[in-house]
């Protein structure tokens, strides 16, 4: 296991370098002065000026980078520009609206869309497994913000069932917070969850039509105890770097979403601090997805090769 | 709830029928047991949520809906104007306070002596006023937050308020007063401002995220993102508050607004975004909608130094070609008051000139082609995010190109707006809300972006801040309106409503706002 | 007690594959079933087992113990598959699930028929594994599929029929994909499960000489039509002359060359000892793993060399280094004293999969002229010149010059392989390699190929390499012969040399395995 | 020029219409119906969509107006069909960034296995995937000002990636057949050999994927221009529309139905006609084995 993760493991810390770069250097570019921004309309040129000198802005490119990179090891992600907050405390605040979203949505598209994946497999001509493959084409085709407003429009406006959006915070419990990231859960999940039935759906029938499937049925194994022993365990490699990608794109892509249930998660922080030209909040952000997604696809790699034995053995 | 467990005992004995029946066509679906966690576990992650019973309302507590969420909750840095919606009048206070009706009131200071040349103002405080961490209030505050806002190195968005002070003395515990290099009508008005409110130099650089003030509520909590929370001050001696907790929840997106108030997570929206849903909140009993008056003056803001617009034709032909009925229907939807100049409506020295730019688009026409633009010419209409100005924008597009004036529209975040059309003046025209009150003074400042300079307007300005007999303020008041609309330097659109929606029992929001605060000292759940 | 299937017929689709076939198989029996590549075989085994896909259409009727199969439904077919019948199929390599041990796969059957606890049936298992020729089988049973060579998988497949002793038992061409030594030990099994056990035992091949080693008693050939003959176990040499199973016996006696090499002319191919080592990415080991270790030999004008070696013994790496697909660590390969990059036009190949060996979307015409593209670099032939190249090399090898418009899908095998010759003369050169260019084909285009490549051989004096593992090919065609193990050259002598007296032990056991097979 | 990536692999006959999978042929129809429009949308329309005329705000369906009317009292079926050309618009010169760049780096990857440009290139593409797609996209608008090319840009530096892995697998599969081998004998270098044997045989693969991300970019086209970040207003975009449409929901709820439901036929279709490639070219890779 050692040569493998070794040398995974420096590939992800030179993909890390190499994005903190490219991300300082895009942001640089970014026009609009965020001095401008917080005084507002009637400021005069000197206050503007005063203020620029005070969030020093003013410092070459090169050694902003270097500051930066030297205060984001030592864990501090700098001062927000708009918001006079360290960075971490917003995004802090964020992540635990952002992961326990992202989670929630995951573990819907699973348990639904694994079983649906599972039977369309099986009943390939029959009416259910069109009426399967129909949905999920459906689902795929289905933009996430129209699916929200819809939502909205049904269950909170005409049912009330549930809150139209907002994030009462963890301190108000366990059952209001479920109950107001349950529509964003099922409008972010519902694209997911046809995504992977339908990637379940490819892998098990490539599964089904080996020659080893043949083999167990030959065997007199029963159908069902074929399809979970043999065919399900090779189809879940390819299953699992899906999830692992579904999770990333979780992470970032709810953008769309959390603007309209008006959720504080890292998407619409990462999108006001853009409107608002706070370039640190941004770099810090998009610095920490992009570390989470290289991490998740790190242990998705690493899960696929210890589940494989040929690639277990030719590891260690 | 009842629904959620029928629904999953479906779903459960779906997936075990499959596992029991071995039919030809449909085989059966893997093992039980990893089934029945399937089952349990799509269960558990679905009908927790139904299992909430509907929130109860606490008598007094008030929740309120805002659309901008403030950068920071400190009123003397910068101008944005969600930051005086909390803190302005609720945590802060400063020397004196406008009413409802915008005429200037006692607040911190009790009283006041003005000399007779206007230069000398002696104020005299309030006794036993504290500060929400306890230390007491008295003229060293007043001194301290005044020098702090015309200090050099201040960044406070609306110095110039503080450029006529020479001096601020500290006379007594009680008492200060403030010596002017110029006379000026508007100090005791200006004073009232968010910008001027007394802080504590103890806790003065920590306003920004955690305000200490007078005011009749105190600071509890900012989730960002989401709200800001204020709680009934122990420590205020004035009126007694009826209201034990506030939270300022923050909501952009209209329609979320909308859906918040029906669903009834907000009791109240003082400044609800979309006018095109009113219909629903006036014939809904729950809810009462009350429509005031604001200082923002929506405008078509022309760059006065770019040709073809130096042109004064030009300037009229794009008044002429704009018809406001039709720009307010569009854009708010009938809730906007039509000016024909850069003047609040409500404001009595306000002279109605509509008439000046009534919509004509023959004679649009004709002065276009008087000034050689007998086939019209290419401009851009430059938009800031706010959904009033894109909506107007589309409008007056379609109006100007009726007459040949084809506008290419360019939507911008605020940062680039701010930085492209109002510092580097590089637009032609933009549509744009000026809510400062009484900024007609904007015009006589000759580096602003729409770059009119007129010295005949400067000198009536001059003249205006240094009269204080309040006829004859009103007379030179008109004639800078009449001026700046005869000059058509901007095409006038109309005034914005203050749209304020609540729930049917709460008493005691104001109607109007004559500045941006929501002043709660008043506010009370009714029977 | 016997399997019988009655004017049993099949169809996929429109297109007919078994037209009212019957037959029986009575405990004990050796029937077995001889057939044309794609004649539906294969599908005759599937159908008993009842492992058909959905899209076939059957008719008749399939008896095991009194009930119709092909009327039973799934629960009572699990309980038959593998407790009465049970199969084994023809590739090994694919046909055991790689992410479970071997032993867990053979005790599965056990598991499932007779609900025996995991401890006693993997016991079981180990005692099936010895039986079927494993020593030391408790090893093996934490071991994986990939881990072990074609012909100890292959005996993984038949302990997992046999777990449970099934009365009857389906074989799909078990040896075709393995090598010699490997097929008679399976010849062996498979005779002593019908001998002491009782096991009817249907063998699927196109293999002449396994079916003749089998001793069968009863042999039924499926014409590519679909209809059945039988034959009787005497009458063996009777279906030796049936039109689509001729063998070897019209070998063209003429195709040794006739005249001896003459030594004086310098070798087309000169290899000085060789060498090419991988350095297996994660094997921590010390010594490099050598494919090929110090070989030389060289081939002279019209020679016609054999290069014999078990699979995986790197003589398929040695070609290649020969043919310039991969670098030599050490030693050298010269074309007429010139290296292989200046001499390209002197070597063609011919390659195993006729399926694998032509872009599928290149007509015949572009695909033969490819080897012309060497040429472009010192004079172009215009596309008339081209055109007339290819048609006469098409004659050449036998097929019309019409058929230099048509795409590859439109061929079968052994018409590919002769397309796959056309283009390795194209270039006329020196030396042809022939990477096992027969094994893939059945027996009658086998034969036509080799005719084909002696006719040719005499024709152009070109110098043949045949990489190969079959003995009896090598034995009837190679003028000289060179024995490889373990990236070593053991042997290397004229053919009626080595046949007669062998001196390296390998190549003896060779030879014995191979002799013992023929005479069945 | 299409002959030879539609020549069956496998089997002869290849009828044309009666063999095409369902899905094909409904989704091909549907999509034809979205591209004529696009098409027809340059040079006329059933009402001048720059025209507002707010007295005829919010009607319904109606013989004069199929769909209706918008806010601004624009026949929104127009207001459709010119934003299909758009939307169209982008995702086919994103998908057509994707290939251009995609393709060719997948197939050095290949060529050059296990050597630098391959880790080099590998290394890239995996960080592409790690930036989030969505946050980068609007980083971008917001750089260089919404507007469509810069959707164009922000949503096609995307497919890159996407196409490079895919061509890169089936290049390294192809590179161990038998037929390149043969190549490689006659002397043909990596570039030729990519363009004469290796292209034509993943054109296939390629065509499918590309007919699932062009899917994949009209939804993103539609969600950047959801945000605002998207085409301008005398350019209508469906994305707009419903952000516009999304206040009046409960005034007038056809406002934000239809155009999400054209966008879910729009890439529905897209997609079943993926699907039916998909199971074409399924089909004809089935070789006759002995």
């Amino acid at each position: 296991m050692l040569h493998f993760f070794w040398w995974r493991f420096i590939s992800l810390l030179f993909s890390l370098a190499f994005a903190s770069i490219v991300i300082f250097f895009i942001l640089d570019t970014l026009p609009g002065d965020p001095a401008a921004f917080m005084l507002g309309l009637n400021a005069t040129e000197e206050t503007i000026g005063a203020l620029r000198e005070k969030l020093h802005l003013d410092v070459s490119a090169v050694r902003r980078y270097f500051i930066w990179i030297g205060s984001l090891l030592t864990g501090d992600f700098g001062m927000s520009h708009t918001y006079q907050v360290p960075v971490w405390e917003l995004i802090k605040e964020r992540i635990f609206v952002s992961f326990p979203l992202a989670f929630y949505a995951l573990l819907l598209s699973i348990f639904i869309g694994f079983p649906l994946g599972v039977l369309a497999a099986q009943c390939n001509q029959t009416f259910l497994g069109t009426v399967i493959i129909g949905t999920n084409q459906l689902g795929v085709s289905v933009p996430e913000f129209w699916f929200a407003i819809l939502l909205v429009f049904i269950f909170s406006i005409l049912l009330s069932w549930f809150p139209s959006g907002g994030f009462p915070g963890w301190s108000e419990g366990f059952l209001p917070v479920m109950k107001s990231l349950f529509l964003p859960a099922v409008a972010l999940s519902f694209s997911r969850l046809s995504v992977l039935a339908r990637v379940v759906r490819f892998s098990l029938q490539e599964a089904m039509s080996q020659d080893y499937f043949r083999t167990a049925l030959a065997k007199g194994v029963p159908r069902s105890r074929a399809i979970w022993y043999h065919a399900l365990r090779n189809a879940i490699i390819p299953l699992i770097s899906i999830l692992g990608l579904q999770f990333s794109s979780l992470l970032a892509g709810a953008i769309v979403i959390e603007n309209v249930f008006f959720l504080p998660g890292l998407g619409r922080l990462v999108f006001q601090a853009v409107t608002q030209r706070d370039l640190i909040v941004v770099r810090g952000v998009v610095m920490l997805i992009t570390f989470a997604v290289i991490v998740v696809t790190f242990l998705v790699e690493l899960s696929c090769a210890a589940l494989d034995p040929r690639l277990r053995k030719r590891i260690c | 709830m009842l629904f959620v467990l029928y629904f999953s005992y479906l779903y459960y004995n779906f997936l075990m029928k499959f596992h029991v029946r071995n039919s030809e066509k449909v085989r059966c679906v893997p093992a039980s047991c990893l089934l029945k966690t399937f089952a349990f576990a799509f269960l558990f992650f679905c009908a927790v949520p139904f299992a909430q019973a509907e929130a109860v309302r606490v008598p007094r507590i008030l929740r309120l809906g805002m659309v901008l969420e403030p950068p920071h909750l400190d009123p003397t840095i910068g101008v944005a104007g969600a930051v005086d919606e909390i803190v302005h009048a609720n945590i802060f206070e400063g020397l004196t306070r406008l009413n409802p009706a915008g005429e200037v009131r006692a607040s911190l200071a009790r009283s006041w002596y003005i000399s007779d040349d206007g230069l000398e103002y002696v104020f005299s405080l309030r006794r036993g006023v504290r500060f929400h961490d306890g230390s007491i209030f008295d003229a060293h505050d007043v001194k301290f937050s005044l020098d702090r806002a015309r200090a050099g190195s201040s960044v406070n968005g609306q110095k110039d308020l503080f450029s006529d002070i020479l001096s601020v003395d500290v006379i007594d515990a009680l008492t200060v007063r403030v010596r002017l290099i110029r006379a000026n009508a508007d100090f005791l008005y200006n004073m009232a401002w968010g910008n001027a409110v007394i802080v504590n130099p103890k806790t003065a650089s920590q306003n920004a995220f955690h305000p200490v003030g007078t005011g009749p509520f105190a600071f509890s909590r900012w989730v960002r993102g989401d709200h800001v929370t204020l709680v009934k001050s122990p420590s205020y001696q004035g009126p007694s508050i009826r209201l034990d907790r506030v939270d300022f929840r923050f909501i952009p997106d209209p329609a979320a607004a909308f859906s918040a108030m029906m669903a009834g997570d907000l009791d109240a929206f003082p400044r609800f975004p979309a006018p095109e849903l009113l219909p629903r909140f006036t014939s809904d009993p729950r809810f009462s909608v009350i429509v005031g008056t604001t200082e923002g003056e929506v405008i078509l803001s022309i760059n006065n130094g770019r040709s073809p617009f130096r042109d004064i034709r030009v300037r009229r032909a794009i008044a002429h070609a704009i018809d406001r009925r039709a720009v307010i229907k569009g854009a708010v939807f009938g809730y906007g008051v039509p000016i024909g100049t850069h003047f609040a409506p409500h404001h009595p020295a306000y002279v109605d000139l509509t008439s000046l730019s009534s919509y004509d688009p023959v004679r649009s026409g004709f002065l276009l082609s008087k000034a050689g633009f007998s086939d019209g010419f290419e401009t851009t209409l430059i938009l800031p995010p706010p959904i009033y100005a894109r909506r107007a924008g589309e409008v007056i597009a379609a109006q100007l190109r009726a007459v040949g004036i084809r506008a290419r529209i360019i939507n911008m975040e605020w940062a680039q707006w701010l930085e492209r059309v109002f510092e580097r003046k590089d637009f032609d025209l933009t549509v744009i809300a000026h809510t400062e009150a009484m900024d007609i003074g904007i015009y006589a400042r000759p580096d602003y972006y729409f770059q009119y300079k007129n010295s005949e307007f400067q000198k009536l300005m001059k003249s205006l801040k240094e009269m204080t007999d309040p006829s004859r303020r009103r007379f030179i008041l008109q004639q800078a309106q009449k001026k700046i609309a005869v000059d058509y330097v901007n095409a006038y659109l109309f005034q914005v409503s203050k749209i304020g929606v609540s729930n049917v029992k709460l008493r005691g929001l104001w109607r109007d706002s004559p500045l941006q605060l929501n002043d709660l000292t008043s506010v009370y759940w009714g029977d | 007690m016997s399997l019988s299937v009655e004017h049993f017929s099949l169809s996929i689709g429109k297109k007919m594959i078994l037209q009212d076939i019957s037959f029986s198989v009575s405990p004990g029996e050796v029937v077995v079933l001889v057939g044309e590549s794609g004649c539906g075989k294969s599908m005759t085994a599937l159908a008993i087992m009842r492992l058909l896909s959905e899209a076939c259409v059957e008719t008749g009727r399939i008896i095991l113990d009194g009930n119709d199969l092909c009327r039973c439904r799934d629960p009572e077919l699990f309980r038959i598959r593998g407790r009465d019948i049970s199969m084994i199929f023809q590739e090994p390599m694919t046909a055991l699930n790689p992410l479970m041990t071997i032993g867990n796969q053979v005790a599965e059957a056990l598991l499932v028929h007779c609900q025996a606890s995991h401890i006693d049936a993997l016991h079981i298992a180990c005692k099936t594994l010895a039986e079927v020729g494993f020593q030391g089988a408790s090893d093996f049973l934490g071991r994986y599929p990939h881990e072990l060579s074609g012909g100890q998988r292959q005996r993984v497949c038949m302990a997992m029929a046999i777990a449970l002793c099934p009365r009857f038992l389906l074989a799909d061409e078990p040896t075709t994909a393995l090598d010699a030594v490997s097929r008679l030990h399976i010849c062996k099994h498979l005779r002593a499960l019908s001998v002491e056990q009782g096991v009817g035992i249907l063998l699927i091949t196109h293999d002449l000489g396994f079916a003749s080693a089998m001793s069968s008693d009863q042999v039924l050939i499926l014409r590519t039509d679909g209809i059945l003959e039988s034959g009787t176990k005497q009458s063996l040499s009777m279906f030796m002359h049936h039109d689509c199973v001729s063998v070897s016996a019209d070998f063209p006696a003429s195709f040794r060359s006739s005249l001896p090499p003459d030594p004086s002319l310098p070798p087309v191919l000169e290899v000085r000892d060789a060498v090419c080592e991988y350095v297996s990415f994660p094997s921590s080991s010390l010594f490099p793993f050598f494919a090929v270790k110090d070989v030389s030999f060289s081939i002279r004008k019209g020679e016609i060399v054999a290069l014999v070696g078990e699979s995986g013994c790197g003589k398929s790496t040695l070609m290649r280094a020969i043919l310039g697909l991969e670098t030599l660590s050490a030693g050298s390969v010269r074309f007429d004293g010139a290296p292989i990059d200046l001499s390209r036009r002197k070597v063609q190949a011919v390659f195993q999969d006729p399926y694998d060996s032509f872009n599928p979307r290149h007509r015949v015409d572009r695909l033969v002229s490819e080897p012309l593209f060497l040429l472009d670099r010192d004079r172009s032939l215009c596309s008339a010149e081209r055109a007339i190249l290819v048609e006469e090399m098409l004659e050449l090898v036998g097929l019309s010059a019409s058929d230099s418009r048509k795409y590859i899908h439109e061929f079968s095998g052994g018409q590919r392989q002769r397309i796959s010759i056309a283009r390795a003369l194209i270039l006329r050169p020196l030396l042809i390699v022939l990477d096992e260019a027969t094994s893939a084909l059945d027996v009658r285009s086998r034969s036509h190929i080799l005719s084909l490549l002696s006719r040719l051989s005499s024709h152009f004096s070109m110098a043949y390499l045949l990489v190969s593992h079959d003995l009896s090919l090598v034995s009837e065609v190679a003028d000289r012969v060179l024995v490889m193990k373990a990236g070593r050259l053991v042997e290397e002598g004229t053919t009626a040399q080595l046949f007669a007296q062998p001196s390296h032990p390998y190549t003896r056991d060779l030879l014995d395995a191979m002799r013992s097979l023929d005479r069945g | 020029m299409l002959r030879p990536f539609l020549t069956p692999v496998g089997n002869p006959g290849f009828r044309f219409f009666s063999d095409l999978p369902l899905s094909l042929l409904f989704g091909g129809v549907l999509f034809l119906i979205f591209a004529f429009s696009a098409f027809l949308s340059l040079f006329w329309l059933p009402y001048d969509v720059t025209h507002l005329e707010i007295s005829f705000r919010f009607q319904g369906p109606s013989l004069a107006h199929w769909l209706g009317t918008d806010h601004f009292g624009r026949d929104i079926l127009s207001m459709l069909i010119s934003g299909a050309s758009v939307s169209l618009g982008v995702a086919v010169f994103s998908v057509f960034i994707g290939v251009m760049i995609g393709v060719p780096l997948g197939l050095t990857a290949a060529a050059r296995y296990h050597c630098l440009p391959d880790e080099i290139i590998m290394r890239g593409s995996d960080l592409m995937l790690a930036f989030p797609s969505l946050v980068s996209a609007i980083l971008i608008t917001a750089v260089f000002g919404p507007s469509v090319l810069n959707s164009i840009i922000a949503i096609g530096i995307f497919n890159i990636p996407v196409f490079l892995r895919l061509s890169r697998a089936k290049g390294l599969h192809l590179w161990e057949s038998g037929f390149v081998k043969a190549a490689r004998m006659c002397g043909k270098g990596a570039f030729r050999i990519s363009l004469e044997h290796i292209l034509p045989n993943i054109a296939p693969f390629l065509i499918i994927q590309g007919t699932l991300r062009f899917s994949l970019c009209i939804l993103g086209e539609a969600t950047l221009s959801y945000l605002g970040l998207g085409a301008h207003p005398p350019l209508s975009s469906w994305g707009r529309m419903l952000s516009e449409a999304q206040t009046f929901i409960t005034l007038a709820p056809h406002t934000a139905f239809v155009p999400g439901i054209t966008i879910v036929l729009c890439v529905l279709s897209v997609n079943l006609v993926g699907e039916g490639l998909r199971e074409l070219f399924d089909s004809q890779r089935v070789r006759p084995r002995s």
